[in-house]
């Protein structure tokens, strides 16, 4: 047992010592935000350098305006595409913006450069239906004042922008209280649906053509210009020169028609972004990418080694300690307790708490998510282990001295098998329930099903919420029937006995 | 070879061997005998270690019974439990080579082992294959007796090993162990309710009564000398159904 | 009143019974004897439902055993398990108590009969108390003896429920019970290896040999007039001890 | 066992149909935010108000100025403190903001009106240790352009607002890089240690004094003033209208000093807000409150009666549940399966998921904080009542059989006392998860010790941690001694012989 105890600590030291990703660094590095368009225009500039034989790669989807441009600021992003709009009201708020001029001087003192426009505006506005545009004759967002009774849906992007509802309302002083903020496609539907009347939307919305909308025109020119740009860093030019003439190729390029056909080819075609930045570029370029179709498919299975990584080892490493201490416990009931108590307690540190306290210790990725798996998934084998071994009847274990066996032999031979049922029992609810709980991975980039739980719980998107549910929960099925199997096979068939009579 | 001197024992704090003082010779076959919640199973339980005593001391092979010694001691007796004690999770084959597997003792030897035992006690070698809750209380009774004799210990320790075999297997069984036991000069400790039994193995016999030696001797000087009229009651109690029986058959 | 006819009963494709018939009138007590392994156990078991045989009928009071009213009828029986089958998590009188208080028999009655039961047994009041794994042999025997006659049932199955006892009380329960069972008239299913015994409880003896029934008689007439060598062998094979005990007690 | 499902099935819709929480609301409520400054002035408010004979409450630490702003405009609070700086660069940031009129004409549309200021200016300022003055000779800001080695230590707050770091350094155009974010307590531990040279602080920390530290003057006037001053919903003087007379009472009140004097009254002398602000009034108006003191253990009391009610209700109905479940399971072995898998799946589905997925259905609050708790229970106490009735040996269940025992007898009087110690075991494993998952409770207003614990996350105030995760522990720890107490007496003493013999 000794033996055993100190195997576990190696292999759990050698777990943690593990590095678990690592980042090909001379790649370009292109983020996109996490809408359609953001995607597009970075596949298309990911797609182009490729085209022109620089290395590059899309880091798709990644969160908000600030996450982008703090991983660009810090290095770990090289471009991305962002809008003048967005640039000057969210990204250097607070500071004196009145020209391109001073945008330019204002990011270059954050290391980062910026193109020309690449033509097209994406800026908000306001959408109704036709009917609801002939019914109140609405032209114009000034028209809003007179119909208090409006039912407005925001996306809550647009309810908290500092260049949103709050201050369009001041700006246009509209008197509407039924404002609510709704996913940005519930918002279609409401509006379809006739139970919202407003809501807000992208000018290259995709949408727009398909519901047919009427567009509020922005009389009092409220809604800054969004003209799409690309920031860089300024010191790739240092390390890939050719860069600069590449991403200037893309200034005026893409007309608003454009834009809109590309979203609605991705929206309501059902094209992915890949394909469509390949017909762009094959028609401004002549050129052809090949484009790696990362599908569903491709993510279910990168997430899937990520949560079978976190689970195999921190479960792996959680048997291999929780049985010897179970053991161990059920030599000396004082023992047993303290063990318990222990281990009780590690299971009521929340699971936020003990991640935080570990970045210090093991920095961030794979071994915090380990360790704190690991830590989770003691409890119900400790348990099962020593409640197992101390509910053994009286006359095997008499039976097990009287031959002789030392209590090593005894443990091995006799009580361990004997136990065993109890034993699995707690290494199976332990599995199910270190399954579950490795989407904490998540929480801090260690990945596995938890990446799109999370990301569909942020998005309210029930399709990648499902993404990472339903194979977690496979996977939790998965490792019981392996383990029902484990049984069948290790447990002795002198224990499996049925009765014949039924009553 | 075995010696016990002044043994008490209770369990909560109620005595059940009373200042218990007795010595087996090497190779004597010592039978037990006595009525039921006398105390002898809880005797033999203490000679092997299962039990520690209050008072008193054992020794056997000429030392003396501890914690530290016991295990090595205990691989050199043979004990056959009231209730056989077979472990359900191996076969019957598992539950004999247990302890010779466990040694490391050369595997063809226990296969040999294993077949001259089978002859001994009458089982078929494809019994041997089933799991005790698949056996009949017979079977699982002479399993127990053939792992005890597994390892042809010096001493063996036999509570009632063959208290559920039917006749003709208990008689040949009888008198092969008798042969066994002398011919190799075993000491054996036997607890047996069948007065034939213990007139036909035993060389010295026990009574026991409420937790004290009434008598220790022969078979037939516990007959001529009783030292109790209880001795001869209960030497015997059995003759008068035998009587019926050779009444019945003439 | 017990009616087997037909039975067979097969283990994983090993048949153990082979097409068994068999008549058990009432009041009578039939004792079951046969070498370790025959099929004794496995046929009280078929008796009362425990197992079910492939082929074959079996009837109790008059009613055909089936799967509906196999719980009706065993608690009009009682039964002895070889092993005696104690509840481990309950003390002996709680053990004895369960079907009357879950019948909800008269608590006051159900003392008495308890008090009854010990001084048939020889078992004292504080026993009772105890756990079964308190208890000797010999005394789990007894509880699991007095559980089966609690509700003083019609019909017994006993499996060697003596076969533990020393002597001294297996002799003088085998009295008691033999008074018992005819004058209230039970009908009794007994297994046993002691042929003593066989002599002085049965009315009938079966002798089975691998499963078949070799024959069914009284004992007189299975000695004058036995079907088989094997059942004159059979019967004499403990003649040969006793007469040793004999010969040395003088 | 039908009876049984019966009734707890009958018991947890009771459990759900149960109101949790009731709000006295005629009430008027001052919020505060988690600083102590903002806690004594609020307290100070209360109690004048208390005094003055107005019902008033104190809900104090309540996060952010943006949750404040938020609660007091939607009517969940009436009062709270502020800053003129923050209500400019945080609460009316993009509004045009030149003149305290301007304040007030902005705040008006929000239907808020606000006080003249209570006296004293609490603005940023940027601190030294005087041997750090001494040897960099520093008197202003501006001097710190030429040591661009200095380390910078400041509030994540102070990271990030829009008048903090970021535009503090481009304004006096600093060098420094070694720039950390840090607890504001850690921060002086951190000077005082000598690990960073310089700290942000406000002008009217306690801490000033102790550690005798060296302000640097705003010598190219950055920082803007921080008066403070009390906002409040207009509409309140509608209902109370003797309240803005009250309020009016606190103009020019408090000087610099006397509020450094009470924030080190409060901080480092360890007197109570109430106190502080009981004497502060008592100078002032010679009056004298009445304090209720709310300390840390009347929340340590509320908290525990939440988290109790969490899991003594969902855990009582689990076990309800999943040991009738478990029996199901047991007496059949496909059965079994399909129970285990669903309860299985059940167990792998994201808590943050499942409270999202029961909003449309039970809202917020306790109810569906107990379904998601129940449904975590269940797989331990299913899987080891199942694991503990198959495993039964044998002859108990015949000798059972032998008896005539019908097969609910069987179960009620042989089987499941012999499977008590498997079951018990589930039960203790399941009840230490659901005291660690109850945490989960604050997620959804629930309550509990998971309040504190997120809190304490969120604000990396370890102490907040603890007072939420040792109570747990303890309260974990509790509920499983007392189910290993119902195993000493509910086990059968049968059942937990042990071998005398320890070799
Ligand atoms: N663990 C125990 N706790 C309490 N009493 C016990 C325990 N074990 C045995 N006893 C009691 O000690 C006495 C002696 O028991 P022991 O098993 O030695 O009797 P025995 O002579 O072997 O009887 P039998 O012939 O019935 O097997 C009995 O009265 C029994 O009830
Ligand atoms: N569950 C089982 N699985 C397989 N074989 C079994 C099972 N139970 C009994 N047997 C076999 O059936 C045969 C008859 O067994 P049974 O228990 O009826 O014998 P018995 O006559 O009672 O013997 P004994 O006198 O030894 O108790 C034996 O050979 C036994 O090994
Ligand atoms: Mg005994
Ligand atoms: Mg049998």
């Amino acid at each position: 047992m000794k033996n055993l105890t100190f195997y576990s600590c190696l292999f759990l030291s050698l777990l943690i010592a593990n590095p678990v990703q690592a980042e090909a660094a001379s790649e370009i590095r292109i983020g996109s935000k996490k809408f359609t368009e953001s995607v597009i225009l970075s596949e298309v500039i990911t797609q182009h350098l490729q085209n022109n034989h620089i290395s590059a790669t899309h880091k798709d989807q990644l969160g908000g305006t600030r996450l982008l441009w703090k991983a660009l600021v810090q290095g770990e992003l090289d471009i991305y595409p962002d809008y003048t709009g967005t640039i000057i009201y969210e990204i250097l708020q607070g500071e004196e913006i009145s020209s391109d001029a001073d945008i330019k001087a204002a990011l270059a003192r954050h290391g980062v450069s910026i193109t020309a426009p690449l033509g097209f505006n994406n800026t908000y506005a306001l959408g109704v239906t036709p009917s609801t545009a002939r019914k109140y004759s609405l032209e114009k967002i000034s028209d809003l004042r007179q119909y208090p009774e409006l039912r407005f849906g925001f996306t809550n992007e647009f309810m908290d922008r500092e260049d949103g509802w709050p201050s369009l309302r001041n700006h246009y002083q509209l008197p509407q209280t039924a404002v609510r903020g709704l996913d940005h496609d519930l918002a279609y539907k409401g509006l379809e649906a006739g139970s919202i009347d407003l809501i807000d939307l992208y000018s290259t919305d995709a949408e727009i053509a398909y519901y047919q909308l009427s567009i509020l025109e922005d009389d009092e020119s409220y809604f800054p210009d969004y003209r799409a740009v690309i920031l860089y860093r300024t010191e790739l030019i240092d390390h890939v020169p050719e860069i600069q003439a590449y991403l200037t190729q893309f200034g005026s390029i893409i007309s608003e028609t454009e834009m809109i056909k590309m979203n609605s080819d991705v929206k309501l075609e059902g094209r992915s972004e890949a394909e469509v930045a390949q017909s762009f570029l094959n028609i401004k370029f002549n050129t052809l990418s090949k484009i790696e179709v990362a599908t569903r498919l491709d993510r279910l299975i990168a997430t899937t080694s990520e949560h079978l990584f976190l689970v195999c080892l921190s479960l792996g490493a959680a048997i291999l300690v929780a049985i010897p201490l179970g053991i161990w416990g059920s030599r000396n009931s004082a023992l047993g307790q303290v063990i318990l108590s222990i281990v009780g307690i590690i299971q009521t540190i929340p699971s936020l708490a003990l991640l935080v306290f570990m970045i210090p210790l093991l920095g961030i990725g794979g071994p915090p998510a380990l360790v704190a798996l690991f830590l989770y998934s003691l409890l119900p084998i400790v348990r099962n282990t020593l409640s197992g071994l101390t509910g053994l009847s009286i006359d095997v274990q008499e039976s097990a001295r009287a031959l002789g066996l030392p209590a090593s032999a005894r443990l091995r031979l006799i009580e361990l098998p004997l136990a065993a049922r109890s034993i699995l029992a707690g290494i199976k609810t332990s599995a199910v329930i270190n399954v579950g709980t490795a989407t904490l991975g998540a929480l801090i980039g260690a990945g596995g099903y938890g990446q799109p739980i999370l990301t569909g719980i942020r998005l309210d998107d029930t399709g990648l919420i499902l993404e990472g549910a339903i194979p977690a929960a496979v996977l939790a099925l998965l490792v019981q029937w392996s383990f029902d199997f484990a049984e069948r096979t290790f447990l002795s068939p002198g224990l499996q006995m049925k009765q014949e009579s039924t009553s | 070879m075995i010696h016990l001197k002044g043994i008490s024992k209770s369990f909560n704090g109620n005595e059940v061997i009373h200042d218990l003082s007795l010595e087996i010779p090497q190779g004597k076959t010592v039978v037990l005998i006595g009525p039921s919640g006398c105390g002898k199973s809880t005797l033999l339980r203490l000679m092997v270690g299962l039990l520690w005593p209050e008072k008193g001391n054992i020794s056997l092979f000429q030392e003396d019974l501890s914690k530290a010694n016991v295990e090595k001691l205990r691989q050199q007796v043979g004990f056959v439990l009231q209730d056989g004690g077979l472990f359900p999770h191996m076969t019957a084959v598992q539950n004999m080579r247990l302890m010779a597997d466990y040694l490391q003792h050369d595997p063809i030897k226990t296969e040999h082992r294993i077949a001259e035992l089978c002859d001994l006690t009458h089982i078929s070698a494809d019994l041997l294959k089933r799991y005790p809750s698949e056996l009949s209380g017979g079977q699982v009774q002479r399993v127990a007796l053939m792992r005890a004799l597994m390892l042809d210990p010096q001493i063996l320790f036999l509570d009632e090993p063959l208290g559920a075999l039917d006749p003709l297997n208990r008689v040949s069984l009888q008198e092969e162990m008798k042969t066994i036991f002398s011919q190799l000069g075993k000491t054996v400790v036997l607890v047996t309710h069948d007065m034939g039994e213990a007139a036909s193995l035993a060389d010295l016999i026990v009574i026991m009564q409420d937790g004290y030696l009434l008598q220790y001797d022969t078979l037939s000087k516990l007959s001529s000398h009783p030292a109790d009229p209880f001795v001869t009651e209960f030497i015997n109690a059995q003759r008068k159904p035998w009587q019926q029986l050779e009444d019945q058959i003439k």
